[in-house]
């Protein structure tokens, strides 16, 4: 199992990490059984075997910090503090559901936790992120601002304006990619032109590192850094985490423009069965571990399970939030 | 004839251009794979990644090259996945595909065809759902098509690759599976020729896309109610077969467009604009319209449903019309 | 009342809401120095280089971080300097400012305004005169501004930074000049009233923004040749006020729509569609509209003048009508 | 004066220089005089001082390379081979006009000669003419496709997506960043996060040079080395010229936000004197090279005549070139 990281950790935090992971994996594998199910609605995009970077990241940010998400943004948001059954519900479309069932996946939100939307369209978060930096900023708070974004997401425009934004306006910003080497179907690196994610960064004036994503430590210890960093006023910094995106792209993607060795060859680098590997070697019983996997499965098992039996969102709310101003049900036909 | 779905229609008018020409080529994200919706599927096998190209997610270069590409003396079929992400690219679109020619004296024209897989494919929500048709119907230099049976979705595919102008292609991502009868070979659909998709006396019912086949069936219902509906289906709505329209409600005397996008500032209006004005006399009873309500497009299935237009609103309003 | 130019007024109105609210900043190109028109002139210097920000040439984060910074509690004004490069940020207004609230259940607001700087200003060309305020209001969650005056510019604007929506504003280049009374003080102007600009009795011509003025100086142009038209300014184009167009059109009979923006897909067909259906008895002739062909602006003015419409079209417009 | 560069010039190229350096600065001095006139109709914005960035660039392209330009792109197009009486018509709207009055100062375009368009949309041309360069590609042609842009245009993001482009598909594209310190009234380097463009575009993995662009022997020199690589097969490269906008951002603004003395001594640096100065030492009369400059203001004071009688375009051109398909004087109203 690669990954030798140090092994003089802060044991309660990598419990922390573990669990969370767990809890991550367990919600994306009750999201895949509600889809194979046919009770999820539209796409849902997986983040299992990316869990590492979701926990790491969220662990260094407080409450009232931001995260804006993508399309593929469970874990994010649950490490964030979201509650899983309120989201399990929003992928079942469900009164109760995070969103009222307005959202779905792919704009999953929880304000209440600092985590402002996942976003169906690539790169748009960066933006956004940079904008609620700036609010930061100029309301004199120390909060930070994080956008979390694939490898797919470098290569469009509001990734240059994001970031040239936040260096600019010295903001406290983080920008993480999750660099899982595809677009969709699409290889990145075939996409990608120059030297990557970082490289555009540090170009852009915004320092990066490059870790490896799957290695909770790693991403634990180069996050809470660059928090420090920010926080302290430092302006935005940047962080790829190399992992590997170990289903399809989404829940129903066979994935079949990959070679199966491939795919089996990232498994061995899990990031759970790593987090656990370290665990144990600073002296964690098996059995705790274990259970926090159980643990995990049973909570998102009884997530999927209320969400099941709750009834479609009250009509009335199609109509609600929309805007202050004019009346949406004026008819206009 | 052959029996096909709408996606294969798409595919073999690209296939059948792509052969005939070979300065056509299409660009966009995945379609090495068949693109999203597999509506290339195996082109790449047949024509090359050169010209069955893959794209960066980078939706602006994807319209933007694509314009200079097509001043340069290509033809491109641009993918834009669904026609929502076509709004990181409006400027390309609209500041500079739809201007150039005009803009520059008439040194240049733009041929490209921008597929845009449009509207509500069950819980896609507010960013996947989206019906922009109106918009482009207001932008001078654009031609806009709007497909709703593969036969058409090829026949305006291949006419669209070939007409000069930049032309924004709406396939309805309902539509993909949808079978029909399309002819063999070289089939050329006419921009602005309207299809009577049935004939009828007391009403005439104008729609396109997905909402054409809502409007046909509420057609059939209300025939059971003695009500003779003729449904138009408009195949381009710029430009616009005012002449079929005004034909038809010359008859009926009575008209109600339907489409799925909203209805505040959707093509509905324009129509109701211009027959209103035009047929005055000849109506009986107020052009109506039934369109989306002005909200977004939620994720769950009873929130989405209130903003599409049923069968049986159609009804309800056709019954209203005929009795007023 | 003080006399002061539309620029003036917009001016105003943001210092005074700048001054009454700490989180009110404003952000885009060349703010610093006042501005590309001069209408922030002077305030940075009031309120520093945080709250009149500079940008980069950056439009999509400029409208992209403003949704971020309203999402988390500030009101960021945003300039897009020519209403036309607002089209490089369209993803960022239609499908995140619009739609945020309501895709995320409502957990957020999105306070931002707008400022979009729209339509032909002598031989600026196709890329730097368009109208596209149709646009905005066929999307859902946007509010959409267009003041004709500076009392208006000022009023509106104020409503629209306290305003909890975003609000698409667009003032007109031509009219950044123009003098008026402006009230004093906590102006508010709410949105969907429109104003009477001139009563009369035969023909209602309904306009905004600076075509509004054409249509008043038609109006005195018909005035002499004893035809009484009344012209309502409806300021805001989402909402509009049916209630004041429907009450003037039941005393008039007759309705004529004015704008500067292309007729196809104008918010034009918007009104004259609604006017039909609604009041289609009170009707003594159809509803007219003039407003631009489907062609794009060009630059030299002979050919810029064949996109406006004229106090002489609107005239021989109401002529046809009054005698039909 | 600076600018030492070696002296083993070809003398015949660099007289072209220096005649077409001439054009350029009094093509813009009589539009300068127009507008005063009020006879040039929208707003112009003049490229003195920048002259040797346009003939370097464009005399190492052939008549059927395409270039794409800004909205300071008069010097572009005259280098490129257009008529000045047909640019100096077009800026006064009238008959005769090189876009036949229909685009002005912001669309100029001569596509007889490769000038595919300027543009009124900051950083739109970088990626039209990645296509114009992708079409060469397809067809097989050895053509080179080049986009001339300011130092503001890198922050936004076609600038990125463009260079990408250009990268991943290896097209035979230039990419010329005239960098002359201002965006219309700010300093660019207040809006610019990183190092600036060349940084970018190397990340983007574009390979850069960066030379003086008021050197026109530098440019002259860095832009053959890098057409070659291009023509050849080595795909995209990217050149900054630093220079300084000597004039206000349009030609009615004064420029009251920099200081007369930096204005001064960049007046020193004048691109066209440095030119001269290199011609003279390789032996070049003076007498030879005022005849440069009395020819060219004799041109362009005639150019300027030309335009100024000509009529207005026929009223019939408002509704040609909209497009093929509908006729646009089908009564819409
Ligand atoms: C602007 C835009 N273009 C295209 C898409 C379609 N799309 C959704 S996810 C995706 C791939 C994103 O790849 P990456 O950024 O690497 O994220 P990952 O899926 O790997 O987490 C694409 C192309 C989109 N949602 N938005
Ligand atoms: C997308 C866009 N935003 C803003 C403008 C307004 N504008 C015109 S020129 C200019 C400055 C451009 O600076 P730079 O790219 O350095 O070119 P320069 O004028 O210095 O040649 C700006 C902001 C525009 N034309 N397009
Ligand atoms: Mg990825
Ligand atoms: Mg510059």
């Amino acid at each position: 199992m690669p990954g030798a990281t140090p092994r003089n950790i802060d044991v309660a935090r990598y419990l922390d990490h573990h669990r969370m992971m767990h809890r991550i994996r367990a919600f994306e594998e009750a999201a895949a059984k509600a889809n194979e199910d046919q009770l999820v609605l539209g796409a849902i995009h997986l983040s299992i075997g990316q869990e590492a970077i979701a926990s790491g990241v969220c662990k260094n940010l407080r409450t009232d910090d931001y995260l804006l998400s993508t399309h593929r943004g469970h874990g994010h948001t649950l490490a964030k503090g979201a509650d899983a059954t309120a989201m399990m519900s929003e992928l079942l479309g469900r009164e109760g559901g995070i969103c009222q069932g307005k959202g779905g996946s792919m704009h999953i939100a929880d304000f209440g936790v600092g985590m402002l939307g996942a976003n169906g369209v690539v790169a748009a978060n960066i933006n956004i992120a940079a904008g609620a930096a700036h609010a930061i900023k100029l309301k004199g708070d120390d909060g930070v601002a994080c956008s979390i974004f694939g490898d797919g997401a470098i290569n469009r425009g509001p990734f240059l304006e994001g970031l040239n934004w936040a260096g600019v306006f010295k903001l406290p910003a983080l920008f993480v990619c999750e660099s899982n080497g595809f677009a969709s179907t699409t290889r990145t690196e075939a996409m990608t032109s120059g030297e990557g994610a970082a490289a555009r960064a540090r170009a852009l004036g915004v320092p990066a590192d490059e870790v490896d994503g799957n290695d909770i430590v790693a991403v634990d210890e180069t996050v809470r850094a660059a928090v420090d960093v920010i926080r302290g006023g430092g302006g935005p910094r940047f962080i790829v985490c190399k992992t590997y995106r170990l289903h399809g792209h989404t829940a129903s993607d066979p994935a079949a423009y990959r070679p199966r060795a491939e795919v089996d060859a990232a498994w061995k680098n899990d990031p759970i069965a790593r987090c656990a590997a370290v665990l144990r070697e600073a002296g964690i019983d098996a059995a705790e571990l274990a259970a926090h996997r159980d643990a995990a499965a049973t909570e998102m098992n009884q997530a999927y399970e209320t969400a099941k039996t709750a009834p479609w969102p009250d009509l009335a709310l199609a109509y609600t939030d929309v805007q202050d101003i004019g009346d949406p049900r004026e008819r206009a036909f | 004839m052959t029996v096909m779905t709408y996606a294969e229609a798409g595919m073999t008018a690209l296939a059948e251009e792509m052969r005939r020409d070979p300065l056509v080529w299409a660009v966009g994200e995945d379609l090495g794979r068949g693109g999203v919706f597999g509506q290339y599927k195996g082109l790449v096998e047949e024509f090359g990644p050169e010209r069955i190209s893959d794209a960066p997610i980078s939706e602006s270069a994807i319209m933007g090259a694509s314009v200079g590409a097509a001043m340069a003396g290509t033809r491109p079929v641009v993918e834009m996945r669904f026609a929502d992400f076509a709004l990181c690219a409006v400027d390309e679109l609209v500041n500079q595909a739809a201007k150039a020619r005009y803009m520059l004296g008439g040194q240049t024209k733009v041929p490209m065809v921008i597929r845009e897989p449009m509207g509500m494919w069950r819980s896609s929500a507010a960013q996947h759902s989206q019906s922009l048709e109106s918009w482009y119907t207001h932008i001078p230099g654009l031609v806009v098509a709007v497909p709703s049976t593969p036969a058409d979705n090829k026949g305006l595919l291949k006419a669209a690759i070939r007409a000069d102008d930049p032309v924004v292609y709406f396939e309805h991502k309902n539509l993909w599976g949808m079978e029909g009868e399309v002819p063999d070979g070289d089939l050329l659909t006419p921009f602005g020729k309207a299809r009577i998709e049935r004939e009828g006396r007391d009403v005439t019912i104008v729609s396109w896309s997905s909402q054409l086949h809502t409007a046909s069936r509420a057609a059939g219902m209300l025939e059971k109610q003695d009500i003779s509906a003729e449904v138009i289906d408009l195949r381009t709505l710029w430009p616009w077969d005012r002449d079929a329209v005004f034909a038809s409600v010359e008859k009926t005397g009575r008209l109600l467009i339907t489409h799925e996008s909203v209805s505040v500032g959707g093509f509905g209006a324009e129509i109701a604009a211009t027959v209103s004005e035009h047929l005055f006399k000849a109506l009986k009873s107020p052009v109506r319209r039934r369109a989306a309500p002005r909200i977004p497009i939620s994720y769950a299935p009873p929130l989405e449903d209130v903003v599409r237009v049923s069968e049986a609103q159609i009804v309800e309003t056709v019954l209203e019309m005929v009795s007023s």
